[in-house]
């Protein structure tokens, strides 16, 4: 079966600097990602701040241009799409926001802004009411609610707005970006058995993007790992164990809610190299145990193994 | 840059000095505030200049003066005759007289100042002369084109300064600006455009003429004139003794000041004269019976009451009640008769509804009414748009700034009424003003008329005499007179004012106006 | 021996009470975690403590604190000025907009000692460069000249944990020191934190939402819900046998290593804010064993042979 | 209706209350001013000219003897009618530059910024005069004038609240919608940045009334015999001696009017927490 | 820094470029003819060609700006039309006392509004904030004109402790620095409280009073110097005012200015000292905005390093 969504060889550069009173500095916030997302299936993105991991989410849905290479959905190249026609494609691929705070206006209702998508897209709906409260009761939203400002609600049931005003359009596709790293604990674990269960009860495709390698590995069916830009690894399964010194560090750096798995941490020496400034050879050589005078000349490839593991490491660990 | 910055850094130098000079106050100076009309004069350069303040009669003397009963006084020249047919003039000229720079004035520097004239704004003043010969070193002698009686007049106008010729052509461009030198009392120390002037007294001076007491050097040492725009800005400084004499004094402070102690304001005859021009070529103006009505609207007694506290004359020629030419037959002059308007509206086709507004064939009389800022203008029109309303004419006034008004009238095609004030004491001001070779500007009338262009060209180069002139100009002027092509209005007078415990101003100003004559009798206490 | 003794403490701002009955010891060379979700009235529980109530508006209403036997509820500001900082320390949530970008770091750690210490320029500065260096801060002779800006957000957290310890403090409030921080960071911080408590016999009250952080570093927990102490017992306790019903939930909003997918399940409903407390029992809305006594009166925190507990069902086991 | 209820609200604090019945009360005055007006405000009476504030005169009359009192409440309606006209020209016009260089950035943006900055730089009256020169003087040249100086003001506060609104996630999420640009600009951009502007603009009202009255000082603005305070003002620095009423009455009445603006919109900025939003002016 | 003042300069070259450009313009869309005013009425066309020759007005439009742009550079503004002398002179005249009553207004404000607005943080939400910031609110709320004019009465004339008006002695600044300072103090005194506000509300305050820092050290000492850059950004944007925002001021004390002078020859027509002056007071602008960075960078080391 063909992936529903296609990545080959993405690149999204920023500029610094107005070009007016400081020199013009280019930042690659997203350096050559090749990927296939595969139908009904999680897809986790996971990285820290700054590994343009949400940069990627956008280039995605072209909610940003790509500097060069190809975003493919079902086929078609949305970055050839003509704007109309990527205005009607929005349909097929929506978002889900990091911050639900400032995701919906704050002067539209909460029914207004789930009914948006039918008025941005021209669609005449039936019985708006109906569908308003059937969409709210999808997400577990009391659909007395639709009156309501986004002031009056909590993060939690704002991101379930989020997610109504994303799924309105019959999507199959969702990009969610850290959709719940705004929210409580007790919060997020609603979200995501939300999430869960819309993905099960309407086969949607999802890449899920977050910077909580356990969360990844609790939700999604495939792990992608960034650093600065660049994939350093792509786990087929989530569970299985990253072989990337970067990937490793971060799985390390997770504490477990088990003081029986109390863990000693590793200091990781070095500096995080600038985003403006890297380094000609593997991005993470600076901070790696396991690096060598290769890994500061030479950028390794992405290699996929046999089990479909890509790695790109001149030492993978063990 | 390099230059910039060097005049920047001379600029910089020259403000430092005024604050310096605040603190050094030196007996005999004195200050005063120049008229406000003279506010904004760019020069000192009589052959060029347009518009030129007191100050230039006391740093250059002239050929003669003018008293107030328009006789004349030689100052540079001692004595002069013309001959019958007014073609040839000879005048002697004062002996051992020197230029502040030193140079001699002789016949040399007539022979060199009058042809300087040809081409410039003033070149009217000297335009019947045809040569300059030189007799001797203090006798020349003018021929003329056509014999004209005016030429005392003009020599006796500040235009007629006469500059030192070495210095006026070394300086060029730059003559009255950055310098000037004359013969006057006083000499130039330093010139700011729009600020002041400061001059200090020429000690070698000795052609004080018949009009003065004194006729040596004068007895104020440094003599500061200031322009200062804002009327009341200027009467405080009189008060708080800021300054110690007012040159002109506004209408408005007139009373207040009198009622001052400390201050003397002393009044004479006015040389101005507010009127009404009004456009004959434009609709309903070009019916003579509207515009005699309109002129008649105007209520003169009204206003001199009321806006002037009665001080001062009405209006009713166009010119100043001091010249002979005034004097013309009395049913000629024009003056507040509000039912003969009314009646001539009538007759006009102008129909006067219930609320006194009037129309013709559903055209309802709205005319325009210009003025130019200031607040006596602005007064004088609010009045006359009033009075105009009670004959059921409405004027709506715009008020503009001095240039755009004449910008506006060189269009030629707009205007209609106006208020405006000349101030000139010749009667060839009717030649400016309604020349038919000068439509537009300063021909705001626009009047064109066979009969008045014949009158006019008689009086301006026709007369031998100035008696003859004096006859042909009142001709003429009764003339424009018939055909209403402006209302008169007001003569003001002109009024100045002095601290008592600084100065001692002579009593008699023997001139139409305070000029050099009366700066070298006036006494420091 | 306990250093630092809050007793039945209720803080008012304007006229909502948002903390009511806070009670819990903190010993030296133990770390106390305060854990709890957004509005559970942890950082006012800092504010509290260090004095600084009035900064934000508030005020105590009732209750004690007792720092080393004085009573810190009734203390005059200047004199608790100078236990400000020497004393007792803070440690700030985010490094990042915790240093005055302007003055120089070394200035600010400096500004600590000279101040309580009375030390002299020189004297502070080596003082601080001392300090820098215990913390593991590279090149600290340079970064004591350096502005806060040029300082990545790990360096920023040591450079406010070296301001705390200048005056060398007997308590030390850490409010959710790694929120701010990348994951790999996070981790560095907290062992950084740990190791200091350790070295130096410290109290530190560990204000955290993060339950895999206080099982990593905490000796004990207090748990608060909604302004009020839901528990309070050792971490090992804590984990190994929940009491309170929400201290269950909470953990199990986690996903853990092994965490089978789709049994990720939160807690329905949203922590309610100061405006909305319910009657009872705070978490009775939210709570699936609530009984019908929860919903009218409010539990007291009881104290049971080891640990307390606020919950009419006082650990009974589901 | 809920934007009234907030005024009503705004209105009930202290402040609020104390401006918003001088605002009122001067709304009024320009709104029904030949009702409330004593006299003609155009009538003359010279031989009454320059009386002092009695009975039938309560503020004097000027040197034309016309009630003052009628004068300065039909002035209130110039004045106001002129600020408001020109603030309300200058925000229309300022919002759609700004937000239009705030929201299609680029080479546009960098030009209007430019010039906005730069005019901003310069004095509103001298910008106003410098106008008035080009296209000459009278009521609707006072305006354009105004309206002008003050554009950039505008411009540059849309710009500043489109720039912020643009990174607002719910912009991003309308676009992922498929949103064009006029849905995104029309529905959200300037619904959300309108309440500063608008609270600029009134602050800015009252700066225009002093502006208006400074070029009436300077001759320039409503042409007689309609009052203005500007105007009144400057005919009456001659008669400071002999009346001073006709220079006071026409300032304290600009005093009182732009100290109640200033007061209602601080209230306003308070009450709206918007203080942040307009740091940028 | 000197590399970074460099490197501003000379990027504004091209700001100036197409501000003079647009000056340039700006004073051709002036309508009615210079040549006009100055014509003696009935010349001849001659006379009229004489005099449009002589200051230019026959090439063609793009050789007149570079001509003229050329002898701007080189200092050489050209003539004045009707005031009659090279316009580098008139506004060497009329600069430095813009300067003085500019920048003493500057100074003043600045002094008073940053003391008040201090006091006003301070003591935020008290009757003495609430006061002063009426009181220093009346002082904007007035036509300039009109409060100098109170001024006179009141200091000059009733007191008789200053001048009325000139320019002729430092006592002669007190009024008109007063006059225009009062505005000034009030946007001053509004910008500094509220960022002063705002600041006290960061969390390196707060960090500061965990410190054990004292109020008034950290209200006077970091909060007002964190404050003083927004009052350094709006004073540095709007310096212009500073040599031309006076000029009703300068028209009522009599004193002469760039603001009257640009004033006075816009109202007769005379091109060349326009451009010199709207040129004066833009060099001003950008010099401003640049003195602004400076102090900006001097006072902030974030922006020290972005200039790098």
């Amino acid at each position: 079966m063909t992936p529903l969504v296609s990545l080959k060889g993405l690149t999204r550069d920023f500029a610094s600097g107005s070009g007016f009173l400081k020199p013009r500095r280019v930042m690659r916030a997203v350096d050559d990602v090749t990927l296939d997302i595969p139908r009904g299936s999680v897809t986790g993105v996971v990285g820290e701040s700054g590994c343009g991991k949400s940069t990627l989410g956008r280039l995605v849905l072209r909610l940003l241009a790509a500097t060069s290479g190809s975003v493919t959905y079902d086929g078609a190249d949305i970055g050839s799409l003509p704007p109309a026609a990527l205005r009607a494609m929005r349909r097929n691929m929506q978002m889900v926001f990091q911050d639900p705070y400032s995701a919906i206006d704050p002067r539209y209702t909460i029914g207004r802004a789930v009914m948006e998508p039918y008025q941005v897209q021209r669609i005449a709906v039936l019985d708006p009411k109906a569908r308003l409260a059937e969409l709210m009761a999808m997400v577990g939203l009391n659909p007395g609610l639709a009156a309501s400002y986004p002031h009056q609600l909590s993060g939690g049931q704002k991101q379930r707005v989020g997610i109504a005003r994303a799924l309105a359009l019959n999507p199959a596709f969702l990009v969610l970006d850290e959709p719940t790293a705004s929210l409580d604990v007790s919060i997020q674990a609603q979200i995501i058995g939300l999430l869960e269960g819309l993905q099960r009860d309407l086969g949607l495709t999802y890449l899920f993007i977050s910077h909580d390698l356990s969360l990844v590995r609790y939700f999604c069916d495939r792990v992608v790992v960034m650093y600065l830009g660049r994939v350093v690894e792509v786990l087929p399964q989530a569970r299985a164990t990253p072989r990337h010194p970067y990937a490793r560090a971060l799985m390390n750096s997770h504490f477990e809610p088990d003081p029986a798995r109390r863990k000693t941490v590793q200091m990781l020496r070095g500096v995080i190299p600038s985003p403006f400034n890297l380094p000609p050879g593997c991005a993470f050589a600076a901070r790696c145990p396991a690096a060598t005078a290769l890994c500061q000349t030479d950028r390794p490839a992405l290699v996929t193994g046999t089990d479909g593991h890509q790695i790109a490491c001149h030492h993978p660990q063990g | 840059m390099k230059i910039f910055a060097r005049r920047l850094l001379a600029g910089a130098l020259l403000s430092s000095t005024f604050l310096m000079s605040g603190f050094a106050a030196v007996a005999q100076d004195v200050t005063m505030v120049l008229p406000a009309r003279e506010v904004g004069a760019p020069t000192y350069d009589p052959i060029r200049g347009t518009k030129l303040n007191v100050a230039t009669t006391l740093i250059y003397d002239r050929m003669m003066l003018q008293d107030a009963d328009q006789s004349f006084h030689g100052q540079l020249a001692t004595e002069w005759s013309v001959t019958e047919d007014g073609m040839e003039w000879v005048f002697k000229l004062r002996p051992g007289v020197s230029f502040h720079d030193g140079e001699p004035f002789n016949a040399a520097t007539i022979a060199w100042w009058i042809p300087k004239f040809a081409g410039t704004e003033n070149a009217f003043m000297t335009e019947a002369i045809a040569s300059v010969e030189i007799i001797d070193d203090l006798t020349v002698k003018f021929t003329m084109k056509n014999p004209d009686p005016n030429l005392l007049s003009n020599m006796a106008t500040t235009f007629m300064g006469v500059p030192s010729p070495k210095a006026y052509d070394a300086m060029g461009d730059g003559y009255g600006v950055t310098g000037a030198v004359g013969t006057g009392p006083f000499k130039l120390e330093s010139f700011t455009v729009g600020q002041e002037t400061v001059l200090v007294r020429n000690d070698a001076y000795t052609s004080g003429s018949a009009l003065s007491e004194n006729k040596g050097p004068a007895h104020i040492a440094r003599l500061t004139f200031r322009e200062i725009a804002d009327d009341s800005t200027a009467f405080l400084e009189l008060k708080t003794g800021g300054v110690d004499m007012l040159l002109s004094v506004p209408a408005d402070f007139r009373t207040t000041m009198e009622a001052e102690a400390g201050l003397t304001v002393v009044t004479m005859p006015g040389r101005e004269l507010f009127y009404m021009p009004i456009n004959t070529t434009v609709a309903p103006f070009d019916d003579i019976k509207v515009r005699q009505a309109a002129a008649l609207a105007v209520n003169q007694p009204e206003i001199l009451a009321n806006l002037y506290g009665g001080i001062g004359a009405v209006a009713d020629t166009f010119l100043t009640a001091a010249l002979l030419e005034g004097k013309v037959k009395d049913e000629l002059r024009i003056s507040y008769d509000p039912d003969r308007a009314k009646a001539l509206l009538d007759e006009a086709g102008w129909v006067a509804a219930a609320d006194g507004t009037r129309s013709k064939d559903g055209t309802p009389m709205t005319v325009k009414l210009w003025t130019q800022n200031g607040t006596e203008f602005r007064r004088i029109t609010e009045v006359i748009q009033a009075q105009l309303a009670a004959v059921g004419i409405t004027a709506e006034i715009t008020v503009l700034d001095p240039a755009s008004i004449n910008d506006e009238y060189k269009k030629m095609t707009e205007h209609q009424l106006a208020v405006r004030s000349y101030s000139y004491e010749n009667a060839d001001i009717l030649d400016w003003f309604f020349s038919a070779e000068r439509l537009g500007y300063p021909n705001v009338s626009m009047w064109t008329d066979a009969v008045a262009e014949e009158l006019r060209i008689k009086a301006m180069t026709g007369s031998r005499t100035w008696d003859e002139r004096v006859v042909n100009f009142t001709a003429y002027h009764e003339y424009v007179l018939t055909q209403f092509v402006f209302a008169p209005i007001y003569q003001p007078v002109q009024s100045y004012a002095f601290t008592t415990d600084a100065l001692m101003v002579p009593e008699v100003i023997r001139s139409t106006r305070v000029q050099s004559q009366t700066f070298l009798d006036i006494m420091v206490k | 021996m306990a250093l630092l003794t809050v007793t039945g403490l209720g803080v008012a701002i304007g006229n909502v009470t948002p903390l009511d009955g806070i009670s819990f010891e903190a010993r030296k060379g133990e770390i106390l975690g305060l854990v709890g979700e957004s509005g559970s009235g942890k950082s006012l529980t800092a504010l509290a403590v260090m004095g600084l109530l009035g900064r934000i508006g508030g005020r105590v209403t009732t209750g004690s604190i007792l720092f080393d036997g004085q009573e810190l509820t009734i203390l005059a500001e200047p004199a608790f000025r100078r236990l400000r900082g020497k004393r007792i320390a803070l440690i700030s949530q985010n490094p990042m907009t915790s240093l005055d970008p302007i003055v120089r770091i070394g200035a600010q750690i400096d500004q600590v000692s000279r101040l309580h210490l009375g030390l002299s320029k020189p004297a502070a500065k080596a003082r601080s460069i001392d300090l820098m260096q215990q913390l593991r801060i590279p090149d600290a002779e340079t970064l004591h000249g350096a502005y806060p800006h040029q300082l990545s957000g790990g360096m920023k957290q040591r450079i406010v944990i070296a301001m705390a310890l200048a005056a060398d403090p007997d308590l030390i409030i850490a409010d959710e020191p790694t929120t701010a921080l990348d994951v790999t960071i996070q981790a560095q911080i907290i062992q950084i934190i740990v190791d200091l408590v350790r070295d130096r016999g410290l109290a530190l009250l560990l204000i955290t939402h993060d339950m895999g952080v206080v099982a990593q570093a905490c000796d004990r927990v207090v748990v608060l819900y909604a302004g009020r102490v839901a528990e309070m017992n050792t971490t090992q306790a804590i984990f190994a046998a929940p009491r309170h019903p929400y201290t269950a939930s909470l953990i199990a909003c986690i996903p853990a290593h092994d965490q089978p997918e789709g049994t990720l399940l939160g807690i329905p409903g949203t922590v309610p804010g100061v405006l909305n407390y319910p009657p009872g029992c705070r978490f009775h809305p939210r709570c699936a064993r609530a009984i019908d006594v929860c919903h009218a009166e409010v539990p007291v925190l009881q104290t049971l042979t080891a640990g307390s507990v606020a919950c009419y069902l006082q650990g009974v086991p589901a | 209706m809920s934007a009234l209820r907030f005024l009503w609200g705004v209105a009930r604090t202290p402040r609020g209350a104390v401006s918003a019945a001088v605002l009122v009360l001067v709304i009024l005055c320009a709104l029904f001013a030949p009702w409330l007006a004593p006299y003609d405000y155009a009538i003359q009476n010279l031989p009454g000219a320059n009386t002092s504030p009695n009975a039938a005169h309560w503020m004097g009359t000027d040197e034309f003897g016309r009630d003052l009192m009628s004068r300065i409440i039909h002035g209130a309606r110039t004045s106001l009618s002129v600020a408001i006209t020109a603030i309300g020209i200058s925000v229309v016009a300022g919002m759609t530059l700004g937000a239009m260089a705030g929201y299609f950035g680029g080479i546009f943006d960098r030009v209007v910024t430019a010039v906005v900055d730069l005019t901003w730089s310069f004095p509103e009256i001298l910008i106003a005069l410098l106008l008035i020169a080009i296209i000459g003087t009278g009521t609707e040249s006072i305006i354009i004038a105004i309206a002008i100086a003050y554009l950039a003001q505008f411009t540059r506060l849309t710009r500043a609240q489109v720039m912020a609104l643009r990174s607002e996630t719910y912009v991003e999420a309308t676009v992922n919608l498929g949103a064009g640009h006029a849905h995104v600009i029309f529905r959200h951009l300037l619904p959300n940045a309108i309440t500063p502007v608008i609270v600029a603009g009134m602050l800015a009202t009252g700066d225009a009334i002093i502006l208006e009255a400074t070029l009436g000082f300077f001759g320039l603005g409503a042409q007689p015999p309609t009052p203005s305070w500007g105007a009144m003002m400057s005919s009456g620095t001659a008669q400071i001696f002999i009346a001073p009423w006709i220079i006071l009455f026409p300032g304290a009445a600009i005093a009182v009017t732009v100290i109640a603006i200033n007061l209602f919109g601080d209230a306003l900025i308070d009450a709206l927490d918007i203080r942040n939003r307009l740091r940028e002016v | 820094m000197l590399l970074f003042i460099v490197k501003r300069l000379l990027l504004l070259i091209p700001v100036f470029l197409a501000i003079s450009v647009v000056i340039f313009m700006l004073v051709h869309l002036v309508p009615g003819d210079p040549i006009d005013s100055i014509l003696r009425v009935g010349a001849t066309p001659a006379e009229r060609a004489a005099l449009v020759a002589r200051y230019g007005l026959d090439q063609p439009i793009l050789t007149q700006y570079v001509t003229w742009f050329g002898k701007m550079v080189l200092g050489d503004l050209g003539d004045a039309i009707i005031l009659r002398r090279p316009v580098a002179d008139l506004i060497a005249m009329n600069l430095p006392h813009s300067l003085a009553l500019g920048s003493l207004a500057l100074v003043f404000s600045t002094v008073v509004g940053i003391t008040a607005g201090a006091l006003a943080a301070i003591f935020r939400d008290t009757w003495f904030d609430r006061g002063v910031m009426t009181l220093i609110l009346l002082g904007s709320t007035v036509p300039s004109f009109w409060l100098g004019l109170l001024m006179i009465m009141l200091f000059a004339v009733t007191l008789g402790w200053f001048p009325v008006s000139g320019a002729r002695t430092a006592s002669a600044l007190v009024l008109p620095v007063l006059t225009i300072g009062l505005g000034g103090v009030a946007l001053v005194a509004r910008v500094t409280r509220v960022a002063m506000m705002d600041i006290a509300r960061r969390d390196f305050v707060m960090m500061l009073h965990a410190k054990g820092v004292s109020r008034w050290r950290i209200e006077l000492g970091s909060v007002l110097r964190h404050a003083m850059m927004p009052v350094v950004t709006i004073l540095s944007l709007r310096i212009g005012w500073i040599l031309g925002g006076a000029v009703a001021v300068e028209f009522v004390f009599a004193r002469p200015g760039l603001g009257s002078l640009l004033i006075t020859s816009l109202n007769q027509r005379d091109y060349p000292v326009v451009q010199g002056c709207l040129l004066m007071l833009a060099i001003a602008v950008m010099l401003g905005t640049l003195l602004g960075d400076i102090l900006q960078a001097m006072m902030d080391p974030r922006i020290r390093e972005g200039m790098k």
